[in-house]
């Protein structure tokens, strides 16, 4: 197997919140607590998991929008966390970014074309280049040129989503990580921008980080999948694996919720003992005195964090 | 390319108005008055029958405290100078006063509001300190501390009521963009390595500047009423003056209130009128901007 | 009950802001362009002027290094002395808080007039929003909050005048001067000393320049409860309660209402302000003593120590008011409290 | 329990009225479970909002709307009193904005219980609203919390027994399950079902999430533009759609074992106020034939079901 264009090794990261109240100070909540993942070239990794599982502020910590308190990020090998910010422009080239919600994330205030055509800005090309590359993008994602002059309170959700992918692959990046790019889409236009995805990536032979909390969403899509749940990812293989027959009792869970029906808790506390094990119906003792340990099965194909595959 | 932003707020700002225009009363007889006042102002040492007096270099005080006459259609004051000269004069000074410091006022603090959320942390902080020191100092006061220090009143006022004016704005527009700054249109460009200055001018400015005005406008008549409460201070203080300025001729008319009322009433009610055609047309454009108050709207259960 | 902590820390925030402006002054004082002495004496002329202007630089201490300058000028400002007025030819301070005090009676009860008559007039405004009694209310509340304070108070004068009565200049009549109490405000001192001659005399003095400023915060705040109410009813649990078929005035009282006290308790703060420079002209109208007297004489005088003295105070006196009006403000919102 | 005959909304604006809802034939039965489906701007909250007698005074109406024997809506006038709270409820889409945040749970319970029910002691009130609050499973101590201090569960569960306490006969739940977690959307869809069928209610459910309404419902309406397309009385519907709408919406739900492409509808759903004459559908219709682009088709009785689609009128002729 070729190595990993994406390399996550034991990310640790935290926001700082107010303590909430009217107390004063700080506290730490660990957003995500040691993430392992790998993610190979010309593949799509599908991130599923519920809201507060550590998904986005993944995405976010590869961005370098969320600053890693511990372990690495390797992108072709380098240590993007650590780069000085000149080395740093070099690599942000090749990681587009399309974010979550496409109303907060196109300036409503700037020609569409503006928008587009901002990442290729501090690349100082001719004013011909960046026409003929706004051209080329556009044609991708089948925007009418008049879209270009238009401004973003014109367009719908579902144009915008579509303006967003064509400044993020700009620049011709390698990896796009994609943040929840349907979730605040109808059904039709959702359909729209999956099918997009789809040709792109062939295309342009790009590699996805796909994050989203619809795990159908994720498996058109995807390749492999890992699923999150209070900042950590307790279960990664092959998506069709893991859709015929999930391992991790919360996987089960997303993959067949109308089988629970009742509301479950998560334990987003600071320990870093199963986040499920309130409930898990294979729980053990083990679970409630030691951090569950990543087992490795299927020919090291599949990682499961459980104590209960152990044996 | 570069003016969209400034067009796109002045688009916003021209159909606020209009639909102001379209819809409120009050904002039309407001804005014919201003547009009188302005015209007024602009026209007042032309067409001011005494002039000399109006401007203060001329003194008549043979004729002091003269009733309203057709030689003296608002009659004349302690120093015996037609009023109605003097109100002329004051007008133009007075409006270009208040707008010289709501213009800058708003320009200072949107510059200022707008880079302090994007700069580092400790620059953040110690900005947002300065601000809150400076929104604790009364205008009133610092302008008679300045009026000391730099002699001219008209000058020390303005700059005096520009230091308490512009954290307003600073605070306001600083508010705004650090909810902006969250948003992924200002981290975008921040990530692909543009510069703060280039996110605060394309993507914070354009996206701050329409609700600014607004606030703006609402303020005007507010700042109009202090000027002339100040400038009103230090005429009570000051015995004899020469600059026309309405507010120290209302101080100057006080102490003839009862033998003479109209050396008061004229300066205050012209005063009164600005302050209120101010604040009528701002509150109006405020009204028609704020997204619940611009419904037409009833309680409906 | 909110905590000590939050409390705590307004405080500290407060104290460092004090601190700044007390250090803004310090700058003030010895950087300005002249001579700092020659301003601080008051600018003299005349045969005095030399000998003024040396007990000035004694007392500014010139020639000393910047930092014992720093040292003496906070612990003088610690120990209250703040200098001698130019003007007047005492301690600063103690006019200051002499003629503030008279300046805060006014101000506290153009409040207590206006308030309960804002949120009056904004209710049924905002109740009735759209309708007659809505636009009567809205204007009449724009064009107050928008006039000028001495032209309605010299209105006021001139129409008591008309009507020969009795009451107006000065704090208290001469006959009752020589009462004297412990807080510094005429209609609270008279009472203690169980004068209620003295205190119907003072209440009688103070009323008519209340009512002319009190119009400042009549205007805003009606305003402002119409706009809080308006937006309260959008919000989506006073939606649920109307789709729960409550009655009209339990939704208001209950569900709206509350919406307005943060608001109205952090809008006092910033509207006190603007209401101390009504204060300083009204009183000027009706030529009581106060802190408007005390620096239109100061300005003429270029009485420096005193003006700087002034704004300190103030600055103070505003840094704590809007900190305790947010503290209130935090205060009645449930969601905040622990 | 519910039968719109004709009715039309719209909303007023400068120009003149934005119809978003026209011509709405609506039939629900008591202690049925109903399932309003369509995508986002098709009218759906509007029709809710008509039930539960929330439309803002700037709507304009006309035709007639029944709920439980009472005309609340007739012709362009509105008459809700003594029905809202009494006979239906809305259930809001985010249970936290629902409750005010100023009062505790059990002061909000207290409230709309002695607003309904005006002969009751203070006691028997408060073991009302305890008894509530058992119903959707929280716990006597919820009573004296303000929202705040609520997980957002408890928030959801506090909101339904809010809307419970003036014992409605109908409730209107508008995307209640929106922007939760695929399990807690089952566990509040189950939530709802469970004391739907405790009290025999009447339950209006409006989504977009067609697995959920598969879940829940016995009746399915599916909206487009404003109007019924389709209608089945089972959710046997969702699994074999009969109007062209409904048949591509269900193929551009990404499916768990099959990578074909999704269904590209093309195209947006048009505005309220902009649709188009014929079949509002047509300009986005693989089946679009010359009188769907004229004529807008009636509501026509295709098998077990009613449909809006001229492709089902020879059919039924026969």
């Amino acid at each position: 197997m070729s190595s990993p264009l994406l390399k996550i090794e034991n990310l640790h990261a935290f926001y700082t919140v107010p303590l909430g109240g009217l107390r004063y100070g700080y506290r730490k909540v660990w957003a995500l607590k040691g993430v392992n993942l790998d993610v190979f070239p010309g593949t799509t990794l599908g991130v599923v998991g519920g809201s507060g599982s550590g998904k986005t502020s993944l995405i976010r910590a590869i961005l370098g929008f969320l600053r890693p308190a511990k372990g690495r990020i390797l992108f072709r090998g380098m240590d993007i966390s650590k780069l000085d910010r000149r080395r740093r422009m070099e690599i942000v080239k090749e990681i587009g970014y399309v974010p979550q919600e496409p109303s907060q994330s196109i300036n409503p205030k700037m020609t569409i074309k503006d928008s587009i055509a901002e990442p290729l800005r501090p690349l100082g090309l001719s004013k011909e280049d960046i026409e003929k590359r706004i051209g080329v993008v556009m044609e991708m994602l089948d925007l009418d040129r008049s879209v270009g002059r238009m401004l973003a309170r014109e367009l719908s959700g579902g144009m915008l989503q579509r303006v967003a992918i064509a400044r993020a692959i700009i620049l011709k990046p390698r990896l796009l990580l994609l943040d929840e790019p349907t979730s605040f889409l109808d059904i039709s236009t959702q359909a729209q921008i999956l099918n997009i995805l789809r040709d792109l990536k062939e295309e342009l032979g790009l590699t996805y980080v796909l994050v989203s909390h619809d795990i159908d969403v994720v498996s058109y899509i995807s390749d492999r999948i890992a699923v999150m749940v209070s900042g950590k990812v307790v279960e990664e293989g092959v998506a069709e694996k893991i859709l015929r027959e999930p391992l991790h009792p919360y996987t089960s869970i997303l993959l067949n919720p109308e089988g629970v029906a009742r509301e479950i808790s998560i334990a987003n506390s600071e320990t870093d003992l199963c986040p499920i094990r309130s409930w898990c119906p294979l729980r053990m003792k083990k679970c409630s005195t030691e951090p569950p340990p990543a087992v490795k099965i299927d020919n090291e194909e599949r990682t499961v964090l459980c104590w209960h595959y152990t044996t | 390319m570069s003016s969209l932003p400034l067009r796109s707020t002045i688009e916003d700002i021209t159909s606020l108005l209009t639909r102001t225009w379209r819809k409120r009363p009050g904002f039309r007889v407001s804005l014919i008055i201003m547009i009188v006042l302005f015209t007024v102002a602009a026209l007042g040492p032309y067409i001011a029958p005494y002039p000399r007096q109006g401007l203060g270099v001329e003194i008549d005080v043979t004729n002091a405290l003269l009733p309203p006459s057709p030689k003296h259609i608002l009659g004349t004051d302690s120093l015996g100078r037609d009023v109605l000269s003097r109100v002329l004069f004051a007008l133009g000074r007075g409006l270009y006063q208040s707008l010289v410091v709501v213009a800058v006022s708003l320009v200072l603090g949107i510059v200022v509001g707008s880079f302090t959320a994007l700069a580092p942390r400790s620059i953040e902080a110690v900005v947002s300190y300065v601000i809150e020191l400076l929104l604790a100092l009364p205008s009133i006061l610092l302008a008679a501390l300045l009026a000391i220090l730099l002699g001219g009143t008209a000058t020390s006022i303005t700059v005096a009521l520009i230091v308490t004016w512009f954290p307003w704005y600073a605070r306001v527009s600083y508010l705004q963009a650090r909810g902006l700054r969250e948003l992924d249109f200002v981290r975008i460009p921040l990530y692909y390595g543009l510069s703060r200055a280039y996110v605060v001018v394309k993507h914070i400015g354009p996206n701050i500047l329409a609700p600014m005005i607004v606030e703006a406008l609402s303020d005007m008549g507010s700042v109009v009423l202090e000027i002339s409460s100040i400038t009103f201070l230090f005429g009570i203080g000051i015995g004899s003056f020469e600059e026309p300025d309405l507010g120290m001729m209302v101080a100057n008319g006080l102490r003839d209130l009862v033998r003479a009322p109209w050396v008061f009433t004229a300066p205050a009610a012209i005063l009164a009128l600005i302050a209120i055609v101010f604040t009528v047309f701002g509150e109006a454009v405020y009204e028609e901007h704020h997204p619940i108050l611009r419904r037409r709207w009833w309680l409906w259960f | 009950m909110i905590t000590i902590n939050y409390i705590l820390k307004r405080a500290i925030l407060s104290l460092v802001l004090i601190l700044g402006v007390i250090s803004l002054t310090f700058i003030a004082m010895n950087f300005i362009p002249g001579d700092p002495a020659f301003v601080w004496a008051g600018k003299p002329r005349g045969p005095g002027a030399a000998v003024a202007i040396e007990s000035a630089r004694e007392y500014l201490g010139l020639d000393l290094p910047l930092h014992v300058r720093l040292a003496t000028y906070l612990y003088r400002f610690f120990t209250g002395d703040w200098g001698i007025s130019v003007r007047f030819k005492q301690p600063v301070l103690s006019i200051v808080v002499r003629s503030f005090t008279a300046s805060l009676e006014l101000v506290l009860y153009s409040f207590a007039i206006a308030t309960p008559l804002a949120i009056w007039l904004g209710t049924k405004a905002a109740v009735s929003r759209g309708g007659t009694v809505d636009r009567v209310i809205y204007y009449v509340s724009t064009v107050l909050a928008g006039s000028p304070r001495f032209l309605l108070a010299g209105l006021l004068y001139l129409v008591l005048y008309m009507v020969n009565y009795n009451y107006l200049g000065l704090r208290l009549d001469p006959a009752y001067s020589v009462l004297r109490g412990p807080t510094g405000f005429a209609t609270i001192d008279t009472l203690i000393l169980g004068r209620l001659d003295a205190f119907a005399d003072a209440l009688l003095r103070l009323i008519p320049p209340a009512l002319a400023i009190s119009t400042y915060p009549l205007g805003v705040l009606v305003r402002v409860v119409r706009v809080t109410l308006s937006e309260a009813f959008e919000e989506e649990y006073v939606r649920q309660a109307a789709s729960l078929g409550l009655a009209r005035k339990v939704i208001v009282r209950k569900y709206a209402f509350p919406n307005i006290l943060p608001v109205t308790s952090q809008l006092s703060g910033l509207m006190f302000t603007y209401m101390l420079i009504d204060a300083m002209v009204v009183e000027n109208v009706f030529s009581r003593e106060g802190l408007g007297e005390a620096v239109a004489k100061a300005v003429v005088s270029s009485d420096y120590p005193l003006l700087i003295g002034a704004t300190v105070f103030v600055a103070i006196v505003l840094i704590v008011v809007n900190t305790v009006a947010d503290i209130v403000q935090a205060a009645v919102d449930p969601r905040v409290r622990l | 329990m519910v039968r719109s005959e004709e009715l039309g909304i719209g909303y007023e604006h400068d120009e003149g009225v934005a119809w978003v809802v026209e011509d709405l034939d609506l039939e629900v039965e008591h202690g049925v479970v109903t399932c309003l489906i369509g995508e986002s701007g098709c009218g759906k909250s509007t029709i809710g909002n008509a039930i539960s007698g929330l439309l803002p005074p700037y709507a304009r109406t006309y035709g007639r709307l029944v709920v439980a024997d009472r005309v609340v809506i007739d012709g362009d006038k509105m008459n809700f009193t003594g029905v809202r709270g009494k006979v239906v409820v809305r259930i809001a889409q985010d249970p936290a904005s629902a409750l005010n945040p100023y009062l505790t749970i059990g002061e909000q319970l207290s409230t709309a219980i002695r607003t309904h029910f005006p002969g009751l002691s203070e006691h028997d009130v408060r073991s009302k609203a305890l008894e509530l609050l058992s119903d959707v499973m929280l716990g006597e101590d919820v009573y004296d919390r303000y929202p705040h201090q609520l997980s957002g569960g408890m928030k959801r569960r506090a909101a339904i027994a809010l809307a419970l306490a003036p014992e409605p006969e109908v409730i209107v739940a508008d995307e209640p399950t929106s922007a939760l977690d695929a399990y807690l959307k089952y566990a509040v869809a189950s939530l709802l079902k469970k004391l739907q069928r405790e009290w025999e209610l009447t339950l209006v459910f409006i989504t977009h999430d067609v697995s959920i309404a598969r879940y829940i419902c016995d009746q399915v309406v599916v909206v487009y533009a404003g109007r019924i397309v389709e209608e089945g009385a089972s959710p046997r519907c969702l699994e074999s759609p009969s109007h062209p709408y409904l048949e591509l919406l269900l193929k551009a739900l990404p499916k768990r074992f099959s990578k074909d492409r999704l269904a590209d509808i093309p195209g947006m759903p048009p505005r309220p106020g902009m649709y188009p004459t014929g079949c509002k559908f047509h300009p986005r219709c693989p089946y679009v034939f010359e009188r769907c682009r004229q004529e807008e088709p009636p509501i026509i009785k295709a098998g077990d079901r009613l449909v809006r689609c001229w492709r089902y009128y020879e059919q039924s002729l026969t």
